[in-house]
This record gives C-alpha cells, sequence and structure tokens, in this order.
C-alpha cells in the first residue's frame, strides 16, 4: 500500500503574525464588554468601572498564545506524518498484537497502586479531618462517574440528568430514616432499587430517541426531580432540604459520643472522637466504589456488557444481530441509575443534611466532564478526572472561583483535541492467545 | 508513575497547607461573600474585621490575637455545609454566621459536633428550637419580627386586602407563616396565600393573581432580588403594591433594582443600632474608614465584642467555659446590651418598623 | 437447491411521501440457493433489504418467510431484531457496520448475544461465574473461531475492527452475519471493495455456504463476476419495478436489464434539484 | 376573562422573547444538525452587555429612552454576534466530521465556560437596571380589573414580529436565504456548487446570536433584572419551544415560543405559579416522545 503525503505548507513568520493579530482583535471584540467593562453597585444605582490593563493583558495573552498553538500545532502534524503508514490488514494486526504484547499491565498496576494508596491514606492522615474529607469527596465523585460511565461510556447514551437518580437515593435514605428510623443498611438496597426503578420509568420511553435528542430529555429529568424536589415542601422540605439524617452505623452501633446508647466508643472501650466516624466513612465509600468497580468491570466482560458497547458502536447493526436494544439501553440506564442511587443514599448519609441545591443540573456536568474527560468507558479514567477536578480547587483557595471556568474550557478543549477522552484507549473484553502456533 | 507522582504532591501539598500552627486564635465569619446576597456578607466581613483589629488593637483576648476566617456559602446550604467542615479544620474557637437561616440550620450540626460557638444573626426560629447548645441569637427571631409586621398591618392597614407571600426558603417562609398566624390573631384574613420560586423572573402570573384579587398590601417573606421583581412587574400591571417584609429589605440593591417603587416597601428589622450613644465612638470610627455601618455591621462587630468579653470573663477559650460564661453574663455591645436565655435566644429583643424613601431607609411609628 | 420457496415476497410496496421506491413486488426466493438481485443505483434493492429485516414497514404488501420448524412468518410484523433472532433472518450492509471499536473476536461474540444472555440469566449466572455460563461462552468463542478460519481470518482475532481495510471488515462483517445462525442471508453488496482475489474467494465461500451449510442467499450485487457466476436465480429492479427474472443465462440476454443498465432514456430525466 | 386576557397578553410576551431565542436553535440545527447548547448563554451573554450598555448611556447623560434603547439594540447585536461566531469557530468547526454526542459535549462544556466567564467578569449578584417604559396602556377595566399592556411588551410583541418578517424576507428572498436552504439540504452538494460553506455556517450562528441578543436588551429592559444563570432556563424554554415547532422550521420556532410563553402564563396564574417550569419540561418530554418531529417539522426517515 501506497502512503499517501499530503504537501504541506508551513505557514511563513507574516502569516502566523497575521493570524495571531486576527486571534487578538477577536478577543478584543469579546472582551470589551465582558473583561474591559463591568457594573458595580454604588449603593442604589449602577455605575460602569472600566478595566482596560486586563483587557490588554487578555488580548495580548490571546496574540502569543495563539502563536505558540499554531507552532506546537506544527510540530505534532510534522511528527505524525512521520508515523502515518498505510492501513492493512498485517499492520492492523502488527499494531494490534504490539499493544497485546504491552498489555492492559500497567494499567492494572496503577490501579492496584490506587487502591494501596487508599486503603493507606487515612494510617499517614488519621488525624487531619480535612484530607479524609477530601478523599471522601473524591471517592463519591469516583463512585458516581463509575455509574454514569455504564450509560454514557459504555452504552454510549447521553445522560445529562444524571444526577436525577443521585438525588432519588439520596432523598430515599433520608426521608426513610428521618421519617421511619431506617437504618443505612436497610434502605441502601431500597434506595438502590427506587432509583434504578426511576431509570426504567424514565427510559422506557425515551431511550427510542436520537442521542441528542435522548441528552435534553434527561435533562429535562433532571430538572423535573429537582424542582418537584424544591416544591414539594411536604416531602422534600423545599429549598431548606432535610437535616439530621442519621449517620450509617456498624451492626447497630453508631458513632456517638460516649454515655449515649448504642455508642461504638462505649461498646469497644476505646476514647469518643468524631474522627473514628469519618474514617468510617471514608472507608465505606471506598469499599462502595471498589465494589462499583468490580461490578462494572465483571458486567463488561458478560454478554450484557458487551452489548452495551455495540449498541453504542452501531445500534442498526445490533437490531440485525437480533439484539433487543431497548432492552440492552434499559438495562445499561438502570444499572447505572441504581449505582447513582446507591452514591445519593451515602452522600445523604455523609452530609446529614441534603437540599435540592445538591442536585443541580451544574452537578450533572461535573460528573458528566469527569467521564467525558477522563476517556468514555475507562475505569481509570474517571479515577484519574475526579482526582484532578475534586482537587484542583482545593489546591488553590483563589482558585475556587475559575474552576468552573476551567471546567469549561477543558471540555471543550479536551473534545476538541480528543474526542474519545484522555484515556480513550479501550481493553478488549476478549482475546484470543492462540495455542502452538498457527492454531 | 507519573500518578503516583502527581499524588504524592499533591499529599506534600496539602499537608504543608494544614500543618501550619495557629500561635493566634482563630475565630470565624460566613456568610453570602458571593452570589446574590453578597452585599449582606460583605457588611459581615466589613464589621468582623474592624471588631478584630479593634481588640487586637487593644491586646487581644487573653493575651493572644484574633485571626479572622471567612467563609463563603453563598446562601447554599450545601456550601454551608462544607464551610462548616473548613471552618472546623482550621479550628476556629468561636462562629459568627452564618446569614441566611437555611445556611445556619445545616452548619450548626457540623459546628455542635466540633463543639464551637456560634452568635447568629439568622432569624428563623428553628435555628434556637432545635436543643444545640452552642447557639446563640444576637437578633430577634421570626416570630417576634412577625408580630411586629403582622400588628403594623392590623393597626395601620385596617380595610386593606392583604396577600401573604414567601419564597419558601427557610426564612422566607418561617417570617410569612408568623405574619399570617399575626394577623389571624387580629382576626385579619389574607386573602392569598401563595408561595413562589426564589430565582425566576417573570412573576407576571402571581402579580396577576394579587391583582384579581384586588390586593393592597403584600406581607412578603423571602429576599430582596424577588421583591424588586414583583414591584416592577406589579407597577406595568398597574398595580399599586405596599410591601411589608422582614431585615432582607436592608440592603441597598433593592433601590437599584425596583427603582422608585422601592418607596412602598417597608420592613421590620431591629432598632438601628447607629442611634444608640454607646456605638457612636465606633460608627464615627466606620465613617471615617469609608463605611457605611449599615445593615449587619455593627452586629458582625457587637459579635466579636460578645465573644471577646465571653472568652475574658471565663478566662479561657474553652467550649465549655466559654458557654457558660455567654449564658450567663449580660455583654455591653455596639448594639446594646446582650443577654440570653435558655434557648440561646436574646432576651429582650426589639423589632421597629422602617420604610424606604428615596434610596435610605428610616424607621416610622 | 430444496425446490422450495424459502421466503416469499406479495405485492410489497415502500412509499416515502410521494416517492414509491418499491413497487408492487412480488418474488419467491427459493430455499438453499443464491438469488442475485441486481439493478440500477437507486433501483430501491437496499430499501427492498429493509422492508426485509424489519427496519422499514412496507406500506403494502406481505413478506413471508417459510420458517422449517416454526412454520411461515411474517416478516413485516417483526421488529427487526426479531427478525435475525426469531426468523433467523440476517443481513449485511452496504456501508459495512461493524463495532468499530470492538476487536474482531467481540464483534462475533457479540452476535450471539441472545444465546448467552440466556446461558447468562441475564448476568446472574455470569457474575457468579456459574459453570453452565462459563460452558456457553467458552462454546460462542469456538464458533467465532471456527468461522474466522473458514473465512481466512485467524490473525486479525484480536485487532479492533475499524482498524482494518475495507476488504477485510466485509468479510469479518459477512462471519459475523453467519455467527447469528442465519437461515437467510441477506449481503447487500459485498464484493464491493473487495480485489479480484478475495472476490473469487468470497464466490467459493458463498457457494460453499449453501452447499455445506444449507444457508441461502439473498444478494445485492454490482460486481458481474460475482452475481453471474454464483446466482442460481436472478430478479432485476428498476425504479422500485422487477422488470425481470430468471437464470443468469437469461437475465444476460433480457432486453430490459440492457435498456435499464445502457439507461437509453435517462438522459432525460431531470435532476432533483434542492427545493 | 379579564384576567385571561391579561396572562394572553403577557405570554406573548414571553413567548416572543422564547421565539426570538429558539429561532437560534432551529437554523443552527437545521444546518449542522446539533443541539447548540451554548445558545441561551449567549443571550445571556447579549443582556448583561445590554446592562452595561444601558449604565454608560445613562453616567454619559442620554436620557430619551427611544434613543437608549436603539444604541444598546446595536451594540448588543454587534457584540453578540462576535460572541456567536466564535463560539461556532472554536468549539463546533473542529468537531464537524465528528461523532453526534462530542459537539453537544464541547457545546455543553462552552455553556458552562460562558456562565462562569460571565460570573467571573461581571460577578454573581443581579444586575438591575432602573426601570423604563414602565406606562402603558389600560385596555379596559372589568369591575376592579384593569387590563394593561405596557410600553414594554408593545415594543416586546411589535419588534418581534418586525424581525420576524425580516428574518422571513431574509430566508426566502435573498441570495443568503437560497444558501443558506441549500445548505440544510445538503452541505456537500452546497460546497460543489462553489459555496463557502463554513461562511454560511457562521453567518447562521451569527444570525441566530443576534436575534438572541435582541432578546436579551427586551428582557433587560422588560424585567430589569439580570444574572448569569438565565441563560440556562431561558434556554432550555426556547429549545422546548424549537422541538415544540419542530426542530429546523422557523415558523415553527416562533410557534413554539408562544405556545410555551402562552403555557407558562396560564399555569403560573390558573395552575400553580411554582410548578411551571415542571409543566414545560413535561411538554418537551411528551412532544419528543409523541412526535419528534413536532408541530411543523417534517418526520426524519432512519437511514440504514
Amino acid at each position: 500500500m501506497t502512503a499517501i503525503v499530503h504537501a504541506h505548507h508551513t505557514p511563513t513568520l507574516s502569516e502566523r503574525l497575521k493570524d495571531a493579530s486576527a486571534a487578538a482583535f477577536i478577543a478584543l471584540i469579546l472582551g470589551i464588554p465582558m473583561i474591559g467593562m463591568t457594573t458595580v453597585d454604588q449603593g442604589g444605582f449602577l455605575a460602569v468601572m472600566t478595566r482596560w490593563p486586563q483587557l490588554a493583558l487578555f488580548v495580548g495573552l490571546t496574540f502569543a498564545g495563539r502563536i505558540l498553538f499554531s507552532l506546537a500545532l506544527e510540530t505534532i502534524k510534522r511528527r505524525s506524518q512521520g508515523r502515518k503508514s498505510g492501513k492493512s490488514a498485517a499492520s492492523a494486526a502488527e499494531a494490534a498484537n504490539a499493544a497485546l504484547k504491552r498489555g492492559t499491565k500497567p494499567e492494572s498496576v496503577i490501579g492496584w497502586l490506587a487502591v494501596g494508596i487508599a486503603v493507606a491514606l487515612p494510617i499517614f492522615f488519621s488525624e487531619d479531618r480535612y484530607i479524609i474529607d477530601i478523599a471522601t469527596s473524591v471517592l463519591i465523585y469516583i463512585m458516581l462517574g463509575w455509574g454514569l460511565n455504564v450509560v454514557v461510556g459504555l452504552a454510549g447514551l447521553l445522560d445529562l440528568g444524571y444526577v436525577a437518580f443521585y438525588a432519588v437515593g439520596a432523598y430515599t435514605y433520608a426521608l426513610l430514616s428521618t421519617q421511619f428510623g431506617w437504618g443505612f443498611w436497610e434502605a441502601l438496597p431500597v434506595a438502590g432499587g427506587l432509583a434504578a426503578l426511576f431509570g426504567v420509568l424514565l427510559g422506557w420511553p425515551t431511550l427510542r430517541l436520537r442521542g441528542d435528542y435522548l441528552a435534553i430529555v434527561t435533562l429535562g429529568f433532571g430538572e423535573i426531580i429537582r424542582l418537584l424536589l424544591v416544591n414539594w415542601t411536604e416531602l422534600s422540605g423545599g429549598p431548606n432540604g432535610i437535616t439530621s439524617i442519621p449517620r450509617p452505623s456498624v451492626f447497630g452501633y453508631a458513632f456517638l459520643p460516649p454515655d449515649t446508647e448504642g455508642s461504638i466508643a462505649d461498646l469497644l472501650g476505646i476514647e469518643f472522637s468524631p474522627m473514628h466516624r469519618l474514617l468510617f466513612l471514608y472507608y465505606l465509600i471506598l469499599l462502595l466504589a471498589l465494589l462499583t468497580n468490580l461490578f462494572v468491570t465483571a458486567m463488561r466482560r458478560l454478554p450484557l456488557g458487551r452489548a452495551w458497547e455495540a449498541v453504542r458502536e452501531d445500534e442498526i447493526a445490533c437490531k440485525a444481530m437480533g439484539i433487543n436494544v431497548t432492552t440492552v439501553k434499559l438495562s445499561a440506564f438502570a444499572i447505572g441509575a441504581m449505582l447513582g442511587g446507591f452514591a445519593g443514599v451515602f452522600f445523604a448519609a455523609r452530609q446529614g443534611f441534603i437540599s435540592p441545591e445538591s442536585f443541580t443540573f451544574s452537578e450533572s456536568a461535573i460528573i458528566l466532564a469527569i467521564v467525558v474527560l477522563g476517556g468514555m468507558g475507562s475505569q481509570l479514567g474517571v479515577v484519574l478526572a475526579a482526582l484532578v477536578l475534586v482537587m484542583l480547587p482545593e489546591l488553590g483557595r483563589d482558585f475556587a472561583e475559575y474552576r468552573m471556568l476551567l471546567f469549561g474550557f477543558a471540555m471543550i478543549v479536551i473534545m476538541v483535541w480528543r474526542p474519545g477522552g484522555i484515556l480513550a484507549n479501550r481493553a478488549p473484553t476478549l482475546i484470543h492467545v492462540p495455542t502452538g502456533d498457527k492454531a | 508513575m507519573n500518578k503516583k507522582t502527581l499524588l504524592a504532591t499533591c499529599c506534600v501539598a496539602l499537608m504543608g497547607m494544614t500543618g501550619v500552627a495557629h500561635a493566634d486564635l482563630a475565630v470565624g465569619i460566613a456568610g453570602p461573600m458571593t452570589g446574590q446576597y453578597a452585599s449582606n456578607g460583605d457588611q459581615i466581613r466589613k464589621g468582623a474585621e474592624q471588631a478584630v483589629a479593634d481588640i487586637n488593637a487593644k491586646g487581644g483576648v487573653l493575651g493572644q490575637k484574633l485571626k479572622l476566617e471567612v467563609g463563603d456559602d453563598a446562601c447554599d446550604p450545601k456550601q454551608a455545609v462544607s464551610v462548616a467542615n473548613t471552618m472546623v479544620n482550621k479550628k476556629i474557637v468561636f462562629m459568627h454566621g452564618h446569614w441566611c437561616s437555611s445556611s445556619t440550620i445545616p452548619a450548626s450540626d457540623v459546628y455542635n459536633e466540633s463543639q464551637i460557638l456560634m452568635a447568629t444573626v439568622s432569624t428563623n426560629p428553628k435555628v434556637t428550637d432545635r436543643g444545640l447548645k452552642n447557639i446563640f441569637r444576637i437578633m430577634g427571631s421570626d416570630d417576634q419580627q412577625g408580630k411586629v409586621g403582622g400588628d403594623y398591618i392590623a393597626d395601620h392597614m385596617q380595610g386593606k386586602k392583604v396577600a401573604v407571600l414567601d419564597d419558601k426558603s427557610a426564612y422566607g417562609k418561617g417570617l410569612a407563616d408568623e405574619i399570617a398566624k399575626e394577623l389571624a390573631v387580629k382576626s385579619i384574613t389574607p386573602v392569598l396565600r401563595e408561595s413562589i420560586t426564589a430565582g425566576e423572573k417573570d412573576y407576571t402570573g402571581i402579580i396577576s393573581k394579587l391583582k384579581t384579587a384586588s390586593v393592597d398590601v403584600l406581607a412578603y417573606g423571602g429576599y430582596h432580588t424577588e421583591v424588586a421583581l414583583l414591584l416592577r412587574q406589579a407597577e406595568q400591571a398597574d398595580l399599586k403594591l405596599t410591601v411589608i417584609s422582614g431585615d432582607t429589605m436592608t440592603n441597598s440593591e433593592l433601590v437599584t433594582a425596583a427603582g422608585p417603587a422601592a418607596n412602598n416597601v417597608m420592613f421590620t428589622f431591629a432598632p438601628d443600632p447607629r442611634k444608640n450613644a454607646d456605638s457612636a465612638a465606633v460608627v464615627k470610627e466606620f465613617r471615617d474608614a469609608g463605611v457605611e455601618p449599615e445593615g449587619y455591621v455593627l452586629y458582625a462587630y457587637a459579635a466579636m465584642q460578645l465573644f471577646a468579653d465571653a472568652a475574658n470573663k471565663a478566662g479561657s477559650v474553652k467550649y465549655t467555659d466559654l458557654r457558660k460564661a455567654m449564658a450567663s453574663n449580660t455583654f455591653n455591645t455596639v448594639v446594646g446590651p446582650l443577654s440570653f436565655d435558655d434557648k440561646g435566644n436574646l432576651k429582650s429583643p426589639g423589632f421597629v418598623m422602617y420604610k424606604w424613601q428615596d434610596g435610605k431607609y428610616d424607621s416610622v411609628q | 437447491m430444496t425446490g422450495k420457496t424459502l421466503l416469499s415476497v406479495q405485492n410489497l410496496t415502500m412509499r416515502f411521501g410521494g416517492l414509491t421506491a418499491i413497487d408492487n413486488l412480488s418474488l419467491n426466493v427459493p430455499d438453499q440457493a443464491i438469488t442475485g438481485i441486481i439493478g440500477p443505483n437507486g433501483a430501491g434493492k437496499t430499501t427492498f433489504f429493509n422492508c426485509l429485516t424489519g427496519f422499514y414497514k412496507p406500506t403494502e404488501g406481505a413478506v413471508t418467510l417459510n420458517h422449517p420448524t416454526k412454520g411461515p412468518i411474517r416478516l413485516a410484523d417483526l421488529p427487526s431484531h426479531k427478525v435475525a433472532q426469531t426468523a433467523q433472518v440476517v443481513r449485511t450492509f452496504q456501508n459495512i457496520r461493524l463495532f468499530a471499536q470492538m476487536t474482531v473476536l467481540e464483534n462475533l461474540v457479540v452476535a450471539q448475544h441472545n444465546a448467552l444472555q440466556k446461558a447468562s440469566m441475564f448476568s446472574i449466572a455470569g457474575l457468579l461465574r456459574l459453570p453452565g455460563y462459563r460452558k456457553a461462552a467458552d462454546e460462542a468463542i469456538e464458533r467465532a473461531l471456527s468461522w474466522l478460519k473458514r473465512l481466512n481470518l485467524m490473525d486479525i482475532v484480536n485487532v479492533p475492527a475499524g482498524a482494518l481495510p475495507y476488504g477485510t471488515q466485509r468479510r469479518v462483517e459477512i462471519a459475523r452475519a453467519l455467527c447469528v445462525n442465519p437461515l437467510l442471508l441477506c449481503l447487500d453488496e459485498p464484493a464491493a471493495g473487495l480485489n479480484p482475489k478475495e472476490s473469487a474467494e468470497l464466490n467459493t465461500l458463498l457457494l460453499h455456504l449453501v452447499q455445506e451449510e444449507g444457508v441461502s442467499i439473498l444478494l445485492i450485487e454490482h460486481d458481474m463476476s460475482v452475481v453471474m457466476n454464483v446466482s442460481d436465480h436472478i430478479c432485476v429492479l428498476n425504479y422500485g419495478r422487477k422488470i425481470a427474472e430468471g437464470t443468469p443465462a437469461e437475465i444476460r440476454v433480457d432486453p430490459n436489464v440492457i435498456k435499464a443498465y445502457l439507461g437509453e432514456d435517462e438522459d432525460d430525466q431531470p435532476v432533483e434539484k434542492a427545493s | 376573562m379579564a384576567q385571561a386576557l391579561q396572562q394572553l397578553i403577557n405570554g406573548l410576551t414571553l413567548g416572543s422573547v422564547y421565539g426570538l431565542i429558539a429561532i437560534g436553535y432551529t437554523m443552527v440545527y437545521g444546518i449542522i444538525g446539533m443541539i447548540n447548547f451554548a445558545h441561551g448563554d449567549v443571550y445571556m451573554v447579549s443582556a448583561f452587555i445590554a446592562v452595561t450598555t444601558f449604565t454608560l448611556l445613562a453616567a454619559l447623560g442620554v436620557s430619551s429612552v427611544p434613543l437608549a434603547l436603539l444604541v444598546v439594540l446595536v451594540v448588543a447585536v454587534l457584540f453578540t454576534s462576535a460572541y456567536g461566531w466564535t463560539v461556532e469557530r472554536t468549539a463546533y468547526r473542529p468537531l464537524r466530521n465528528s461523532t453526534r454526542l462530542a459537539p453537544l459535549i464541547s457545546a455543553i462544556g462552552m455553556s458552562i465556560f460562558l456562565q462562569n466567564m460571565v460570573q467571573v467578569t461581571q460577578g454573581a449578584r443581579v444586575k438591575p437596571v432602573p426601570p423604563m417604559l414602565s406606562d402603558g396602556i389600560t385596555l379596559f377595566t372589568s369591575g376592579s380589573y384593569s387590563v394593561r399592556i405596557s410600553s414594554a411588551q408593545i415594543l416586546i410583541i411589535v419588534l418581534t414580529v418586525v424581525l420576524m418578517a425580516g428574518f422571513t424576507w431574509l430566508i426566502t428572498r435573498t441570495a443568503f436565504g437560497r444558501q443558506q436552504r441549500a445548505c440544510e439540504q445538503d452541505r456537500l452538494v452546497t460546497a460543489f456548487l462553489g459555496y463557502n460553506v463554513d461562511r454560511i455556517i457562521s453567518l447562521t450562528f451569527m444570525i441566530g446570536a443576534a436575534l438572541a441578543a435582541v432578546a436579551g436588551v427586551m428582557v433587560t429592559m422588560y424585567y430589569g433584572v439580570v444574572d448569569f444563570y438565565i441563560g440556562f432556563v431561558a434556554g432550555i424554554k426556547a429549545f422546548t419551544a424549537a422541538v415544540l415547532g419542530g426542530v429546523g422550521s422557523l415558523p415553527g420556532a416562533m410557534l413554539g415560543g408562544l405556545i410555551i410563553g402562552l403555557l407558562e402564563s396560564f399555569w403560573a396564574s390558573y395552575l400553580s405559579p411554582e410548578y411551571k417550569d415542571i409543566g414545560t419540561f413535561v411538554i418537551l418530554i411528551m412532544v419528543l416522545m409523541f412526535r419528534p418531529s413536532g408541530l411543523l417539522g417534517r418526520p426524519e426517515v432512519e437511514k440504514v
């Protein structure tokens, strides 16, 4: 096969400058009303405040950035041209075999390493509430990411209302525990089941819709659930949420101050410390997250899991193979919803307080971003993305304001750069190793 | 491998951040520093900063300098809980906040657990009704506020048609319920009792309802943004409304947004502490610094004074000592003398009716 | 050839708004034989397949499959996945629809989904790794490998299907269709993109399938070397109508077919403008 | 009865605004087959531009309301078009031949980006502008209830009608309109015919943004309060309007907008002001389920 080499034009310096000037000009236009000017309240009336230096900085950065970007693009193009070769069965097979040799080894090594670090973390930071809190948050997002990954990453269904199932789980536990005195472990399966039921209820009529329509319907569903929670005050407490949700207990023993009935500190005869509960919560979510991971990984290797991926790849071909696409999608939706529900139960139990504000569209967007940025379908990618996205704002306090801004920016850049996500390489679920020379 | 290094770096960075030993005494404030109600948060911050500076200038508390930690909950209950956790981690010994009742209620559970004393201006009765021992309210509560509002309507607006509206927030609904309760006592039946969803822009539907019922007086529990929108849309629909509301209407953004219609807003608020003889020096100090000590500025100042006095009286900043001192003494502050009952409510709260007039509010009789 | 009719199409009509893609088509497809469907572009061949396999609901007419064990099945009443699952009518696509990111082996195992899903008891037996499921899974792999071996595709078993060259993808798609255990295999231009050697191999394979495996084949093809060499029976479509039917030898000399292919009157056809 | 008439007027006003935004969704969907999720936020940006310009004009001492409105409209349309252009150029064009989900996710990213950009640069607080055009005409009085249409409402409705007429002319009678429609039918053929498809798509985004800018200015003037979150809600509702009318159909977008506006108005005053948004979302789901091609749209045939 002959490789086709496109004649490649390298832009001259003046062309580059012209291009960068154009970009800077657009930056100026866009920047004038947003960066250049703002309005401030002067106690009864507004006044315009100008920020020309910031605008100049922004335009300058755009100019420089554009030049650097085009240079970088040039280098990447030149390099990839060297690698580009004809596509033939032999070369494809070679590439695949090479990939097999490299294998999934490094990924699984990193995975085990991550588990090790996660288990050992509290040993080093057993007195640091802050670290344990952050780590718990990261794990909640990882679990949500893994749940949504079933729907978006594996089955390829864009769900913009995932947070609804998270909310269903959280409110189910909150109501069952505060109204009927249910414990965490009794409520967990019920809440998961209820979330799955909601998934089926939403999915049944809507899953035959095309991808982007489905996205909008799920978004609408997410908003309906949130609006119901805001407005149905009798059930949900409205915008004020539900307070004093009991924390999870261990075999009926709770993490309560000493001399309270059922205090685990009394039972074990150790000194009470609020940290014990935090550590317990941390290990609980770690356990839930790991179980989620095991479950999803196992599902992927089963017929149903493979059908999810097949539906993502080509629905029409699936139908031609006799696969009932609706059932397959519905199962992905229900299982994703159930995992979201479990995460919701934990969230409610950990916070001790929930309100509709925790279940807005931006929460859905964050979970989606974790799945998409990590690489759709990649379990490790989710971990990576959750770590980065939750830790970023914590590392620099002043950064927090810009977190969502960077979020949006990263979503665009990563989509443009790698439409499949960062860790986009898919590990096969089946590998045939020939026995003997030619089997 | 990359990830491992990243993680290690993160861990080291975090250790560095939290490992700093606090030689100073950390005290916290929390409220909406950003978001819709940021100007109220700003008042709290200015008041507390000035108070801490003044206390430190006099040698601090028990020989230690105060260090102010500021938390931003944007009036969002979810953020309030995470702010509370952060504050606990910063080992604060006293918290002034939060501002919104819906933030204070969930956050107080966290402070209570970690045994941190709070002084709040949140007015919802539930704030102090839940049996928490660590919370003191340095302002009246909505039942008292609602009574003043209801009485005012009964006494000064006889024969007018009244509607009671709220925004479903803990504060808004609480206040509206209390006003309605007081109206019932005075055997006035509101022609309409409704809720709206805060954050929306189009309230023409509810305005239309008010108009159909020929409402003259709107008793509203909620925040200033919605009041501004309601007033504007009422004006466009040619409906003349007088709004009776609560302490949240002290925000001057109400005037910016509602324009001249803001002159129809009356609200209950604690007696203006700027008029106290005791506060003259502090008020002057604020004005010299270019800050008008309106709204919650002096309350934040008073909260810090309260803490300093209580710590000095107890001779310690330990929770149990501090609590005992606070519960059993009367403190002279810039908002007047403060003393608390068993629940942590102010013993002698007062509310006065105010009215906006051309960009300023003043008390009415 | 058994002489029996496997599939009978009666007065099939498919309209899209004002456009009639298939016009009153009647056709009998013999059992255990290869039936070629030819015709110029836009003659309605692929639409015919879509009506057959449940992707389109025909406007009028009936399509009946005489299943050897299940009796007559009306295909137009079935949703597309049931056509493959129950009636065992399996198709390939003109523009190749493989599961691009999945490996060739995975593609072939997915094709056996229904049997495997039953064996895994809706994933429960699968999650518990019960022996019954493991046996079924191993058998599915064996079956896939045996077809790959037959089609000489063993060296690309673990390659993602999307990374393969066009001609290879065609063969993988046929192998995948065979894994569904078809009674009637509908191939939409299987020789497109194949080189002459591959084309010849395809001929051998098709004949083998009919003679050894008892599969019947419905074949849309432009490559006359394939159609004329393997078909037992040919049906020619033009503008949605059947214009000729018969053995390859008969078709070769049919004046209607020659006219349609040389396109005597096609010059006058107005090119449809975007409206 | 009087109340119904009043709500009809209020609903028409609201519906006009939704319709103007919905056109942006429908045009973009027609031409590149994607949901421009960031469109609602482009509208929100325009509202902020309007607030700044209003404030600036007031500071410069422009007291004539019609003049101020005209200037604000022109400024907002110009700057907002630039935003529309940039959104397409940076977030969508590189993904034009990608999978269906990639541009949608990129669009969500753009929406988050714009929302937070405004939050960071303009602040999270609501921005008020002083009331203007709040006088009006009392149509008739029944009992104590006077049905009234304010000058702002008249302006919104009239301006929408004029814009719709102009826009219909643009699409049906001009060279650009023909190219635009050709592009909707078949992008490849249009390119073969020698038209610059990229330019046509860019212009489509700019026109959509310009109409959203008009809506943004009108809303700023009508409600007088603007915050960074208005784009999300208005965007969803306008999108619902576009779907209801039939995505790709311009009269459908307007019709859908009016229906949603009226529905919301009547729902708020007769059923419950709290659940009116749920009403909108339920309609959205119902329409997509039972009539995905909308009221005026053409049904789509699945290509196999």
